[in-house]
């Protein structure tokens, strides 16, 4: 009996892979897939990221019956940050024919790269990913609007200097990037060797091994003994809170340590507690509940329970970034029907839309995020926008804004995207040439 | 009655020396392959060859590998995530220096540099055994892995830190990169897995084979009858890490289509140890076992609530998975130590004497 | 690889000999200052109570132990540290006292595995298991089935031995032995927890061993029948020192071995 | 010549000019090391008294911080959720004797080893589920540990000692203390020690084996504890802690997988010795020779002595 219970259990497995497409057939509506990662290490920055995107999506359905009369399908499918789960996931949404892919893991974007313009899925990694993926005329299919990581970087740069008095005060000051030894963390070190020639200001580099997120002491001692007078802290889930308070048990000034918007999370300064005040992380987003979009989020869904969102999580800084998120697909897909004409778009009509993204001020106001977050524009060749962003500053519970928006060094950066771009094409024999047309911005 | 092999009487040795004396084998094996070749590429839909077959494969020749070290030689390794990424940035390197050559050929040499790394990292094993060894065998992870992600070299200094695979043809086909279609992919797949699973099994039926598994059942007696030690078990490390490799090269250049280190670490070695063990320690159908077992059961698990129709959040099912493979992993070793492989064994001869109990 | 070939050495001549040989495992001295030889086709008795160090004396001729003194020739070439494997491509071959089988193999492959170092196709056709490979694999097929024949151990062939009685997997054991086809084999209390009918059996093997192949057989065996009936000359080993040495006969007559045996003197 | 130089000479030459750096890099390794041997305390408890190569030793640490913060999050005072906690790893080290160990009894090691992973699995997927992923902080100071540090001035530097580290290391020593006191003395230790020399013999002298499980998965129950409460007050509580258990096998081959002063000797080398290591001769390499210098310490001693520090001899016979 041994064996037919294996016998049953293939079948059974058999049954229900093959039983994989009938649900593939997505009901009218625009379907919106969430690669999500609210297990595993880094759960702690996947829930409220994917908790503020689908409840600004179900907010929309549940407040204007969807996007331009046509519902949005929301779905989500957990990787737990696992590129294995992720490509899974990826080929499972695949086949309900999905309009954009937001992957959220460098990991798992990296390999959609390449697939993204084959299966003519657009890409939107929201300020992660492959910084070169910002040149539209090489990556037609990928968006990482409002900033990239080299944008991150050289905001902190113009902060620093900023408060050095001038950039050219930064020379001979010596700075430190302490980053999680992984693609992601080693994003912006070209820009910043880049800036380090232009300013000469020497650049000092912690990675921190992924095993060793939590282990952190001996770079921390390195710190310490460089004394390195701006840190800039390129670090995910449990790595952050361990700088942060690697870095109070040395004593570093913690305004001169500055996160990029990944080590903005709530949990990770909270841990350090008053050791944290001052901390500065990075943000394009604004946190808190007293914006309209929010507030309607509360009124419309969490109050009616339609989330899994804990009440007094709504607002917190990476649950407002989720929103953000989810705004930029929908004035995506608003875009889209308006460029295509259409109400029921694809995922091409979705990347022209995207394309012809321009959220300005008055466009904020309307969808109830005024000030919420910087307008941002995205183009053709541009597909980021390289937009402001601002320090949030923990002043030991929760986060305020730190300064003002920081135009990131724009100049700098967009040379290094285009170059990199090429470099990429050309070590991907075969990579294709921009064939889709542009559509002027709207 | 299904399964006799009453009056397939074998003449001569060779014949009785096959590696499948049976009829019934050798058709089963036929209608298998007849499946993979031919059903599965125009009934299955790109989810199930890309997302299931694929990576499937590809784990199965994985486990193959460590099969061949740890069920057969007795040795435990925890290395595998490591020498597969040997493979994989060795076929990476070799096709950027010599685009010209066709991938094929390079992916099956990458297996020779996991080979020659795994030599060096099994030359502790004369001197250290059981779970020592396999601590030490994790030295070898931590440092491959920490080359992966330090040494720009392996990575030809490319700004994002990861491989990325170029796209290359067979026969001016793509079967590499992303314009590769998921039958080629397959099919490229399909070839190198089958016909290396068929060289394994001649290895392990031969001397060789029988050396193996004389140094794992005692090694101080096959010393004694005249079996090198070192020797053996090194041509062990560099079979299993041949193996590997391969299986790593397939991973990124006819999967995952890119890259990272962490795709390498630790967590992969155990993933396949899991198949290996659970498939059946000394036994290459059971590496298929395990590998479907443990790759395959969880996705089965996380579709059965949506059919069911069951409102239960993708993060739960999850959590549930876990639970259940953790407690199916310690309830298959309870009803059957010897892994999948031995189940197997009783279902036949269960076909055997089939109508009756026995 | 460098076999200890060596001269042939012909009936009655020295095969191997063993000149004032010591091993000790820290304090304890397990074997010390003993001499003796093996002549070529004789059956050779190592008996003593137990501890005498026997084992440890077999242990010693095919190079598992190194003495710390003293050295062993064997087929007139002398060595003092010798490997085990070595020792078996030298053509010494061995049973053990608890039984050494691999356990997870067949008998059938049992006895293959014997024949390894006989065998040397290379690996690529070993891969391929065609050519030489497949035809090496048949040949030497042969000699185990000849030898299968000989311990009439035919119907258990395909069964690991493993599940084996241990009466079979004994003979199993001096069928890998056999299988090697030594000039020297060691038998390691080849009767032990046999009951009288296994006992003849195995008796009968060990003579047509001796006279079928020739080969010359040293063994340790605690039955003083059996060693009697067997052997040609016995060497008595007590708390590691060499009491007596000669036929089964002058040993029978001798005070020294029956003190030792029955414990006078200490 | 210069790469010589940098390897033989600069590091001692960087010591001696900052000797604050080397006391907080000593004061550091051993911290770590500390808490390493805590972890391998966990692996040679169980593997000592079962010879279960105990995989999940790390999971368990998680798993027991999780839910002591849980309890505490639900409004339980510290202490109570402490003495909560106590019990619910009872129940773990029970469950795992009667659903794990007791029907895979005379199994080979690595069949035990699998069962480990699967217990692995199964901890992460309930702790998951009844507490969720998201990190939670350690609840250190109402547990009555100290915050802040001891800094003291030193050759123009200054030395800081974290008071939690230094409560990290006067608990482990308890720790470890209690147990040596408890093998030593109590009728369960010498019990456990029969079990460990054989399993048959103590069986023959009438010592239950389940009895023994319990107390003996139990107690690597309670170390984990400790340790889960130590590192996650240094970050916070969260699944990624699990990484760090893996650093306690190098130590284990470095003491021995039987020996308990081995466990702790042996972390606090491993410790100090990677520090040391990744501190002074790191940026030569490229940095982050940590995640590996442990295991090739413990492999090149491994070499000369292949039963560890402190582990018996394995002699062969045949």
């Amino acid at each position: 009996m041994r064996l037919h219970r294996v016998l049953l259990g293939t079948a059974i497995a058999a049954a229900t892979l093959l039983a994989v497409p009938l649900t593939a057939s997505a009901a009218d509506g625009i379907y919106v897939p969430l690669l999500s990662y609210r297990t595993g290490p880094f759960a702690g920055s996947g829930a409220p990221i994917v908790n503020g995107m689908s409840d600004y999506l179900n907010m929309l359905n549940e407040r204007d019956g969807g996007i331009g009369g046509v519902k949005i399908i929301v779905e989500e499918c957990e990787t737990g940050y696992d590129t294995k789960k992720g490509l899974e996931c990826y080929e499972q949404v695949k086949a309900k024919n999905p309009v954009v892919l937001n992957p959220y893991s460098t990991g798992i974007t990296l390999p959609l790269i390449p697939k993204a313009a084959i299966d003519k899925i657009p890409i939107l990694s929201m300020a992660y990913g492959l910084s070169a993926s910002a040149d539209g005329t090489t990556f037609p299919w990928i968006f990482n609007p409002p900033a990239t990581y080299w944008d991150g970087a050289s905001m902190f740069i113009r902060y620093a200097g900023g408060k050095e008095g001038g950039l050219e005060r930064l020379k001979g000051k010596k700075i430190g990037l302490v980053y999680l030894d992984a693609p992601y963390g080693k994003e912006p070190i070209p820009l910043l060797e880049a800036l380090a020639k232009d300013y000469g200001f020497e650049l000092k580099l912690y990675p921190v091994p992924a095993a060793e997120m939590q282990n952190q002491s001996s770079q921390w001692l390195n710190i310490r003994r460089d004394r390195p007078d701006w840190i800039y802290l390129q670090g995910f889930g449990a790595m952050n809170p361990t700088a942060i308070k690697e870095a109070a048990k040395i004593n570093y000034p913690m305004d001169h340590l500055i996160g990029n918007w990944w080590a903005g999370n709530d949990d990770d300064a909270r841990p350090a507690g008053d050791g944290a005040k001052g901390y500065l992380s990075l943000d394009f987003n604004q946190v808190g509940t007293n914006y309209k979009v929010i507030q309607d989020i509360l009124k419309y869904v969490v109050d009616k329970g339609k989330s899994q969102t804990p009440k007094d999580r709504v607002g917190e800084n990476l649950y407002n970034r989720g929103v953000l998120n989810s705004i930029i697909i929908a004035e995506g897909i608003r875009n889209a029907q308006k460029v295509s004409g259409k109400k029921q778009i694809t995922g091409e009509d979705m990347r022209r839309g995207l394309e012809t993204l321009n959220i300005n001020e008055a466009r904020l106001k309307e969808i109830g995020a005024d000030g919420f977050a910087a307008p941002m524009k995205v183009a053709c060749d541009d597909h980021n926008g390289h937009n402001a962003a601002y320090m949030a500053k923990w002043d030991g519970t929760k986060w305020v804004k730190g300064s003002d928006w920081i135009e990131p060094l724009k100049s700098k950066v967009r040379p290094l995207i285009e170059s990199a771009a090429k470099d990429y094409a050309g070590a991907n024999a075969g990579w294709p040439k921009r064939t889709e047309p542009c559509d002027k911005s709207s | 009655m299904f399964y006799r092999e009453v009056g397939q009487y074998k003449t001569n040795y060779s014949a009785d020396m096959s590696v499948m004396p049976l009829l019934q084998d050798r058709v089963g094996i036929g209608i298998i392959l007849f499946i993979a070749v031919v059903i599965i590429p125009s009934f299955g839909n790109a989810f199930f060859i890309q997302a299931i077959m694929i990576p499937f494969l590809v784990f199965s020749l994985a486990a193959i590998g460590l099969n061949l070290l740890t069920g057969y030689t007795g040795l435990l390794s925890l290395g595998t995530g490591a020498f597969m990424g040997v493979g994989a940035y060795a076929c990476y390197k070799l096709t950027t220096y010599f685009p010209g050559v066709n991938i094929l050929i390079w992916i099956v040499a990458s297996g020779f540099f996991s080979a020659a790394v795994g030599v060096v990292f099994g030359l502790p094993s004369l001197r250290i055994k059981g779970f020592y060894l396999a601590v030490a065998t994790l030295a070898a992870q931590f440092f491959l892995s920490w080359c992966f992600i330090r040494q720009p070299w392996f990575y030809n200094y490319n700004a994002s830190g990861a491989i990325e695979v170029p796209t290359r043809t067979l026969f001016g086909i793509p079967i590499t990169g992303a314009t590769a279609s998921d039958t080629a992919r397959y099919y490229v797949v399909l070839g190198v897995v089958v016909a290396m699973t068929w060289l394994a099994s001649n290895l392990v039926h031969g001397r060789i084979g029988r050396m193996w598994m004389a140094v794992r059942d005692m090694d101080l007696a096959a010393e004694l009858i005249g079996i090198r030690l070192l020797r053996t078990k090194l041509l062990a490390f560099a079979v299993s890490s041949f193996y590997c490799g391969v299986a790593g090269a397939l991973l990124v250049f006819q999967w995952y289509g890119s890259a990272e280190p962490a795709v390498f670490d630790v967590n992969l070695s155990f993933f396949i140890l899991f198949m290996v063990i659970i498939g059946g320690l000394g036994s290459l159908t059971g590496s298929y076992l395990g590998a479907a077992l443990i790759f395959i059961l969880p996705i089965v698990l996380r579709y059965i609530p949506p059919h069911l129709g069951i409102p239960i959040r993708p993060a739960t099912v999850d959590h549930i998975q876990y639970m259940i493979i953790g407690a199916l992993i310690v309830l298959f070793l309870i009803v059957e130590p010897n892994g999948l492989a031995r189940l197997w064994q009783i279902g036949k001869q269960k076909l055997r004497v089939w109508p009756f109990p026995y | 690889m460098r076999a200890p070939g060596g001269p042939e050495v012909s009936v009655g001549d020295v095969l191997l000999s063993v000149d004032d040989v010591s091993l000790s495992f820290g304090g304890v001295k397990a074997v010390s200052n003993v001499s003796f030889d093996i002549h070529k086709g004789e059956i050779r008795a190592i008996i003593g109570p137990n501890g005498a160090g026997k084992t440890s004396m077999l242990n010693i001729i095919n190079g598992f132990y190194h003495p710390q003194h003293g050295h062993i020739t064997f087929k007139g070439k002398t060595r003092t540290r010798m490997q085990p494997h070595e020792a078996a491509y030298g053509g010494i071959a061995r049973t053990f006292q608890n039984v050494a089988l691999f356990r997870g193999m067949t008998a059938l492959d049992n006895i293959m595995a014997g024949r390894s170092l006989k065998m040397h196709s290379n690996f690529f056709w070993q891969l391929l298991r065609h050519g030489p490979a497949m035809h090496e694999e048949v040949e030497h097929r042969h000699r185990v089935e000849e030898i299968i024949d000989f311990l009439k151990i035919q119907e258990i062939r395909r069964v690991p031995v493993g599940r084996l009685p241990y009466g079979l997997q004994k003979r199993v054991e001096l069928g890998r032995a056999l299988a090697m086809e030594p000039d020297l084999l060691l038998l390691d209390e080849p009767m032990a927890g046999m009951n009288l009918e296994e006992k003849e059996d195995m008796s009968r093997f060990v003579l047509d061993v001796n006279d079928h192949y020739g080969t010359t057989i040293a063994l340790i065996e605690h039955d003083m029948g059996v060693v009697m009936d067997l052997s040609d000359r016995v060497v008595v080993l007590d708390h590691g020192i060499k009491i007596a040495d000669g036929t089964p006969n002058e040993i029978k007559g001798n005070q020294a071995v029956i003190d030792a045996y029955l414990g006078v003197a200490h | 010549m210069h790469l010589i130089y940098q390897i033989f000479v600069d590091p001692f030459v960087q010591m001696g000019s900052a000797p604050d750096l080397l006391v907080q890099t000593l004061w550091e390794g051993l911290v770590a090391g500390v808490l390493y041997s805590l972890i391998a305390l966990g692996f040679v408890l169980i593997f000592k008294a079962s010879g279960v190569f105990n995989f999940a030793q790390g999971i368990m640490v998680v798993f027991a911080a999780l839910t002591l913060v849980g309890f505490y999050e639900h409004g339980v005072p510290a202490y109570l959720a402490l003495a909560l906690t106590i019990a619910v790893m009872f129940g773990l080290a029970f469950a795992v004797e009667r659903l794990m160990l007791r029907p895979l009894v005379n199994q080979p090691d690595i069949i035990l080893f699998m069962a480990t992973f699967g217990l692995t699995y199964f901890l992460i997927g309930f702790g998951e589920l009844v507490f969720g992923g998201d990190p939670k902080v350690m609840i250190a100071s109402q547990l009555g540990l100290p915050k802040g540090a001891v800094e003291f001035k030193m050759a123009g530097g200054f030395v800081s000692l974290q008071k939690i580290d230094i409560a990290a290391a006067i608990i482990a020593s308890v720790m470890v203390a209690a147990l040596a006191v408890f093998f030593q003395k109590t009728r369960v230790g010498r019990a456990l020690r029969a079990v460990a020399d054989s399993h048959k013999a103590a069986l023959s002298v009438g010592i239950s084996l389940e009895y023994i499980w319990v107390i003996v998965w139990f107690a690597a129950g309670l170390v984990a504890l400790a340790t889960g409460i130590m590192w996650g007050a240094r970050s916070e509580v969260s699944f990624a802690l699990e990484i760090i258990a893996l650093k306690a096998l190098p130590v284990l081959i470095l003491g021995g997988f039987t020996s308990i002063p081995g466990a702790i000797i042996g972390g606090v080398i491993i410790g100090v010795g990677e520090k040391i290591g990744e501190f002074y001769w790191g940026p030569l390499l490229g940095s982050g020779i940590e995640t590996w210098l442990a295991y090739v310490i413990a492999l090149v001693f491994l070499l000369f002595r292949p039963q560890g520090l402190f582990g018996e001899r394995i002699i062969e016979r045949i």
